[in-house]
Parts: C-alpha cells; structure tokens; sequence
C-alpha cells in the first residue's frame, strides 16, 4: 500500500459530513488534486500569469514555455512518438466530438459502420449516433458478457469490410471493466480498422503505451486523474491529425485568412483555437509529474488491494449483488442491495459522510442490458483506505438497517 | 433519531413496501409519464374526473422509497377531490420539500407531512416532486411526459 | 481614477522583467486575476473539489450549486432574462463555432448571407467561412472608414432580405473601436435578421445588457475581464436555445439514450456535455462579484482617463501614428513607428520591462485593409496607471533612438 | 550597452537600412516564399546555381530589423560558396541563434556572428531563421512554401 502521508497532499480528506469525516468513493466521476497541482497552478495565476503564443515579452514567452513542457510531458506520460500528437481540449468528450467531426466527416463514407461495445459512457455513444445520422453509416453495438467483460469474440466478429472505425473504452466506468485494448488494437489494426480508445477511466490507474497499442486516437480528461477540472488531451496518430481537418476555427489555428479563403496551421495548433486554458495546461503538467514520482505500479497495486479486500467484504453482505465482475478490472465496484432502490441507498451513505456515486453512471444501455435502473458505485483511488471500506461496509448495513 | 432515519419515516417506508393504488387505470381521463432519468425514476399517473373532481386515480412505475411512496400517499389523498383542491396540495406539497412554510400549510397536508424532511436533501426532492409534476401534467393543458431533471 | 491600492490584487504587477517592475499593456489579448478569485478556486479545489449534477451526497450538491450560483452572477451581470440563456463554454472562439453549427446548420439556408465587418478577430470570421463553405451561403463583409470606424451606412446597405445572420464585434480587439451596438442590433432586428456579438473585449470594460440590444447570441471569455482561463460563456436566447441542435454530445445532456435514439435535454444541460470546467465557473462567478464591487462605471471612467492620457502623450512623438481613431473607443490604442518594424518595437519594450503587443492581433484582413503588416498596441485595465503610460512613452523614445 | 542594444547591433541597423541583394532575380534555377504569419515577416529568396555552386542570390519582401538583415547578410555571405557549404553555414547559424555553440563553429560564422544575441530572445529566433529556412528550402527536394510559424 502507498505510505498514508499521501492524504496530507489532499486536504479535502479531512472535510466533514454529515458530522463524518468524509470518505470519497466517487473516484470514476472526479479526482481529488494534490496540493502541489493546486499550488502550480495558484502561483501560475498569482506570478507567471500571460497569454501564451504570441507575446514577444517575456511573461507571454514563459507562459508559451510551461505549455509546451506540459506537452512533453503528456507525450511522455503516454508513451507517444511526437508531442504534436498531444492536442489540448476540453475533455474526454470533446475530445470524442472532435474525432467525430473531423476524421469522421472526412474519412467515413457512406455505409461505412462504426462498432462500439455495449458497455460505452454517453460520451463514446452519442456522438457516433449523431455522426451516423449526419452521414449515413450505422452504429455496431459489440455486446458483454453478463460478468461485464466484453464478448470479444462477438466483437471481433462486428469487424467486417465495412467497418471504418471501432471506438471502445480503456475501463468501464460503470462496471470497473478492463478491457483487453492490445488484442483489440491489434485485431482492428489487422483489419485496417482506425481505432479510438476512450482512456478516461485508465490515466492514472494504469500504464498507457499508445505506440505499443498503435491506436489512432486516444481521448482522456485531467479532472479524473487527479488535475484541474477544464481540460483534457487527445491523442492522434501525426499522420492522421497532419490530413484532418480542422474542427472549431478562430485565431491561433491559421495560417492566413482572407476573407476569401482561410489556409490553417499544422497539428496540434489546427485543433487548438483560441486562447488555452493556460493555467490548467499548466496544472496537467504539474500532475503528471505528480504521478511519475509515485509511480503508475505502486497506484495500481495500492488501488488493487483496496479492490480486492472491498470484493471479499462485500460479498459477506446478504441481499448485496456486484455487477461486473471481470477477471481484469480497476478499482471500482457496482453493486444493487435487494428491495432498496439505489437512491436510497446513496442518502443514507452520504449521512454518514460517505460519498459514493448511484444512477445509471451515464451508461443508460449497460443498464438496460444489466437490467438495472441504477446501481450503487464505489470506486477507490491512491488515498483511500481499507479502513475507509471498512465504514463502506458498515454503512450499507446501516441502510439495511433502516429501509428493510 | 439520525439523520436518514428523519428522512426515511416509517410511513414512508411503508407506501414504500407496500404501494396503495399501484396498477394502470385503464380507461382514463388524465395521464403523464414521470420520469428522472439521471436516478431511473420513471412512473405513470392515471386519472378518472369528471369535470370537477377526481373520482379516481392510480399510479404505477419504478423507482426510489421517496418518489414510490410520494406517488402511493398522493393517490390515497386525491381520490375524490374537487381537481382545484387538488392542485392547491400540490402547491403546498412541492413548497413544503424545498423550502419551509408556514403551520397552516403544513397542517393542510395532513399525513403528506412526512415528507418535510425531504428539503433538507436537496438531492432528493425532485423524487418527491416527480408524481406531483406527473399529476401537475395530466390536469394540465397538455397530457404526456415530464421529468423533474 | 481608480484607488491604487487595487494592484495589491494582483501581485503579478510585481514581477520583474529584465530589471524593471513589470509595465503590463497587453491587457486585450489576457488579463490579470484578482487574489480574490485565485483564492476561491484554491478554496474550492482544496477543500470542495467534487463534481457536479450527479452526486446525492453534499460535496457534489455544494459544488453544483457553487456552478448554478456563478451562472445566476453572470446573467444578472449581462441582465439576461433566464438563467438558462447562459451557456458555459471555453470562451469566445468555442462560443461563436457553437452557434455557427448548431444555429446555423439548421437556421441559415443555401444562398443566404452572413454579414460581419472589416474590423473582426479570426474567432469571428473563420468559423462563418466554413459554414459559408459547408452550407452554400456568402459571406458578406461590412467596410470600415479610415479612422476605424464601421462605415455604419454601408453596414446597413448590407442588409438584405437574404441576410441570415449579422455577426460583429462589440469592440475590436486590433483598433479599440467601440461599435453603436445598439443601434446595429435595433436595426438588425427590425429587419428581422439575427445577431451574434463578439464581446471578448467588452466585458469588464463596459455595461453590457443583452436584453437592452435584444441581439441573439453574446459571446465572451472569462480570460479577458480578470476571470480564470479555460471559461467562457455564450448567452443566447432561450427561444432560440430550446429549439437548436446540440453542438457537441455526451453524458449530461441527454435525456434518454438508447442505442437505436438519443434524446436531448433542455438548454442549458443540451449544449454542455460533459464534465464541466468547475472551479473555472467558481472563478468567474468570483470575477463578477469583484467587478461589480469596483463598480463598471469606474473601471470605465479609469481606463478612459488613461486612454486619453495616452493619446495626447503618444500624439507628441515624432514618427509615430495612432492606427485606429474612432469617436467611441475602449482603452486600446494600436499604432505604427515610422521605418520601425513593430516586432523590434516590442522586443525593445520588453528589455524596458513593458509588455505590448506587437502584430496582426488575429485580425489580418483588417490589417491589410489598412495597409500595415502589423501594429504594436498597448491595452489598459483596472490597474494601469498614468505613470505606465510615461513609461511608453519613454520606452517609445528608446526604440526610436536605437533603431533610427 | 542595454539588452537591446547587445541585439541590435550596429550592423544590423546597417544592413537592415540599406539590405544588398534585395531585389527580384528573375530568371534564376530556384526560389521559396518564407512567411511568419504572426509577424508579418514575409521574403522571397531567389538563387541562381550550377551543379554545385550559389552563383548568385538575392531576396525581397518585408518584415523586421532582425529578419531583413539577416537575409541581407545571407545573401553577401552565400554568393560564389558551393551548395554543400552553404547548407552548412545554414546549419551553424541556425544552431548559433537558438543555443550555445562551439567556438570553432562561431568562428566558421564570419560576422554572421552578429547575430549571436538573438538566442537571448526566443520570440525572435524564428525572424533570424525565416531566410535561412527559406534557402533550405529553395535548395531543398520541393521548392515552395515555408513558415516559421
Ligand atoms: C474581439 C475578439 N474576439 C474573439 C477573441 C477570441 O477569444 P478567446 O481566444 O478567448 O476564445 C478575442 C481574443 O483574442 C478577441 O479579442
Ligand atoms: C468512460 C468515460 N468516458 C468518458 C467520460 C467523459 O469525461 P468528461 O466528462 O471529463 O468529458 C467519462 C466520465 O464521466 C467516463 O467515465
């Protein structure tokens, strides 16, 4: 386990609710930030602060400087070839709608399908519905198993002569899934197939090599891997990016305009329109550093044995289902309780200053498929403990307690 | 008596366990389909009136303690109220989980008090809400779906 | 003038650059944040950090209330008539490709003509081009008079019973021109043509009342009024909202998702998919409570005294002329230095500690149209000071001395 | 001497004032446009070569003191050396304005060493490559566009 001074960089920790210290659960929906991301970004806007590309004082050129160190270091971070692979956007879901847009508009013809899972967030769903409907292709849906793992061998099937692109998730965030993304890169690049990866719910649990999985397109956002909120990367393949056209236009992102014709600049610069947000790239940076020094092993080894006793405690509770059980999954667990709806459920943890997440986790499908209105979701990051799932457990029998 | 405990009444949990009027009222007059789809809450409300009154009413769906019992204890006060009375508790009721109001109001809503606890989660009260809403749609001009998100 | 003791909130006027207390003019392309509102996003990501719209437990209903609370600030500050008119976006750039695709695919038919002016930012020229190219419309353009006014006649011949959409700036960013927005907005509407204005450069600067202009859309970006990177907003009306397509797509703005049908939330939730920018909402429904604390009048009545200032003092220098001299103008002066190019100009300033900026200011038809490569220009905010200004002038007389 | 003296050297001014070689070569065996569509920075570069020697050279267009003067000096400097040398010096000097380097190679820079300053002022590095980018690129597998940007 990681030495427990870990939480000191996190003092939301010690917030009190409900008259508890609090105990947060909601790791999938968003992260904590340590102090040192905070303080970056804090003495960012407090000393360093200018816009970034086009100041020849010096302020501006420091500014411009920090960026491009920030995109280093994602490079470096995901293991990719050129740091003009790293494009600076909103979030994972911009990060999807771009891809979508530009390469889906240009490059995916007519008839053509797009092949998703059946365990996707919105995010990874709704955006190729409306590219379909824009541009006449068809929306594959691969299904899962009922542990939650991915049927691959019905997803390798959904790969024909007419597939143009798969998009797919890194890890469920729903159900913790950890889906096999070499084999399936490898598959579909077999294939010919460009590939997306949703990787929101992988940074910062688990090694990311987007050479070793040659993937086109790799989308992520900085607020679910312990950095600031406003700001996310996409990954795309140089050769792809440098014939993609550009998806929002204004300044920053052009070679010349008339107002005849517009010529746009080369990647990253053709996605990134319009002033950055400087001090959250800036933040990116400080976080990824913030992560090397703990190292990706030792959060996936604390993070798992966290996982593995919740699995062992749970599963002692009566009238308590998880829902996902892959054998490879990250630390996260769904679970239903029988005749208490999970609403209910998510009230009473929260009196007891546990913050856990319930609803259909943005993945409306994966419940229908589940056959669930709603599950409860606990999932853990590097500062949690085990005493914390210890009060989990105690707390679910409190609302047993109360509602049965 | 803990917090969740103040929240989750034991009439509460009784309309809970044990939902009166629970069924599709086939035919109907009214009817609206609630739902929350961040929560999953997702119910009909079926209504019988004539042009005054309500001579019958049920409702029927899914979804949390809160808006399951919200719905059951709401059909059992509306039977065979004049429509106007009715959408006065409505009011009443839907003031009553999101901010605090006066004793007399309070008293007007008879047994439905239980649910005062409610405005103090804020989380909560559009599951309190969403049949009222749902009743608020089928009496209104148009009949057809609502959603308390 | 304002109290001097407003730069104490912001201690980067501290910093020193190549020997010398920053002189910082370049308040067009970013401004400065207040400690206030790096304190509250501090606040928030120390001790509040949660997500939004999903959580039932209390840090996340804080954090969406914080969120609600900073929208309910800017409607009120831009005196919008609904809450649900302001839109949260990246900033102008996302704010006007948000309307040119989701308004205008479905509102602008083939052979209609976008209006704009000769004075634009890229951010508000090129993302109509390319509707102009994917849609079959025209771009039209509006001249502007040699002193950097909109020639105001030739804007209103421009009008036609094919004019979809006039799209202009509030102020431009290059010249410091204040347009008669009302009066373009009154007789735009009269002939029932609908308006986008580009208020980057507006905002904390002068009162804006959307309601008053009756203009559809209004778009800027917290950055420029002393506000967090990474924020911006579009207001636009909620007629026209609630019956426009979503721009991008994802988790929070859908109402149902099935695999085979999506629909889509009201507006706001249908045009912000997505985690949103958080803490960057907290800061600027911080910024807006410390604007109106100082009050627009003032800020208005300070930056104006520099303006003038400026003007008298750089008028006495030899070798130099004012681009851009319109009656109404914010506190934005662009200008040329006989046989000196700009980009020496502004390298020779930053060795004297002044930042300006120096080129085309994302506005290169509007340089061509009056004949310059480029200009060096120095912006004026809250907290300049009259003493900055001799600084210029001094500055000015160095490069003149150097390079001639 | 200020900072922005120690960059603005004297010859500089000079060559920035009163550029040699600035004109149109037409007819000549190959050219490029170099722009910086930030700045403004904007030159043509026309050469004129056998086999294996820059027989004549010469640039036009307009920008700033740093970028002007260097295509001037470039210009006066490339004149009768053979391609491979000439490629050479690009490489030094663009070496030269960007980092720190070798005294022999500085040396190898003749008073192109004029120039040295500019890597004090990264915002400026790309006015002093503009022509030398150009060159490359004139003498390069395509002739055509290049930007510094
Ligand atoms: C007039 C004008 N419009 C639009 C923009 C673009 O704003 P942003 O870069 O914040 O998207 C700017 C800022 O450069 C501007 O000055
Ligand atoms: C698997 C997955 N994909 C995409 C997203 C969307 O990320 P964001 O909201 O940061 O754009 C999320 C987060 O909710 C997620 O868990």
């Amino acid at each position: 386990m990681l030495n427990p001074n870990i939480r000191k960089q996190f003092p939301v920790l010690k917030h009190i609710e409900n008259g508890h210290e609090l105990v947060y659960l909601d790791n999938t929906a968003t992260t904590h930030k340590p102090l040192r991301v905070i303080e970056r970004m804090t003495k960012f806007y407090t000393h360093q602060n200018a816009t970034v590309h086009r100041g020849v004082y010096g302020l501006s050129q420091s500014a411009t400087d920090y960026c491009e160190e920030a995109r280093k270091k994602v490079q470096t971070f995901i293991k990719a070839k050129h740091e003009e692979e790293i494009i600076f956007v909103k979030g994972t879901t911009e990060a999807i709608n771009l891809v979508a847009e530009s390469f889906g508009r240009f490059h995916l013809k007519k008839g053509q399908e797009i092949l998703i899972t059946e365990m996707e967030h919105h995010a990874n769903i709704v955006p190729w519905q409306q590219l379909c409907i824009k541009h006449g292709c068809t929306l594959q849906v691969a299904p899962i198993k009922d542990n939650g793992e991915l049927n691959l061998e019905a997803w390798k099937a959904g790969i024909n002569k007419n597939t143009g692109l798969v998009a797919f998730t890194h890890v469920s965030n729903a159900l913790g899934t950890t889906n096999p993304v070499q084999e399936m890169c490898d598959f579909a690049k077999a294939a010919g197939v460009a590939v997306l990866i949703d990787g929101a719910q992988a940074m910062s649990h688990i090694e990311v090599d987007v050479q070793a999985l040659n993937c086109d397109f790799y989308a992520f956002s900085a607020h679910k891997m312990h950095g600031p909120t406003g700001i996310g990367v996409l990954y795309g393949k140089h050769e792809l990016l440098k014939i993609m056209p550009p998806y929002q236009t204004g300044g920053d992102m052009i070679d010349v305009v008339t107002f005849e014709k517009t010529t746009f600049a080369v990647p990253p610069a053709r996605f990134e329109p319009g002033t950055p947000a400087i001090a959250e790239i800036i933040g990116l940076g400080e976080t990824i550093d913030f992560l090397t020094e703990i190292g990706l092993n030792n959060i996936f080894h604390h993070e798992h044995t966290l996982l593995n006793y919740a699995n062992i405690k749970l599963k002692e509770i009566k009238g308590l289902r998880i829902i996902g059980e892959a054998k490879e999954k990250n630390a996260i667990v769904s679970f239903v309780l029988d005749d208490i709806h999970p609403h209910d459920a998510g009230t009473i943890l929260d009196t007891e200053g546990i913050a856990v997440r319930v609803g259909h986790h943005c993945a409306q499908p994966l419940m229908k498929r589940l056959e669930v209105p709603a599950t409860i979701r606990a999932s853990f990051s590097m500062y949690n403990t085990l005493e914390e799932v210890d009060k989990l457990v105690a707390g679910i029998k409190k609302i047993q307690g109360i509602m049965l | 008596m803990s917090r969740s405990q103040q929240l989750y009444e034991a009439m509460i949990l009784d309309h809970n366990k044990k939902p009166r009027n629970f069924s599709v009222m086939d035919p109907h007059t009214h009817s609206s389909h609630g739902k929350n789809p961040l929560c999953g809450d997702d119910f009909y409300v079926y209504i019988s009136c004539n042009d005054t009154e309500i001579e019958a009413i049920s409702f029927i769906g899914q979804g949390c303690a809160i808006s399951k019992s919200s719905g059951s204890m709401m059909t059992e006060m509306l039977k065979g109220l004049p429509i106007q009375e009715a959408l006065e508790l409505k009011e009443s009721f839907l003031e009553m989980v999101s901010t605090d109001i006066s004793p007399e109001k309070k008293k007007s809503l008879g047994k439905l008090k239980v649910f005062e606890g409610v405005k103090d989660f804020p989380a909560r009260v559009k599951c309190a809400a969403l049949v009222w809403r749902a009743l608020e749609d089928a009496l209104g001009a148009k009949s057809g779906e609502t959603s308390t998100e």
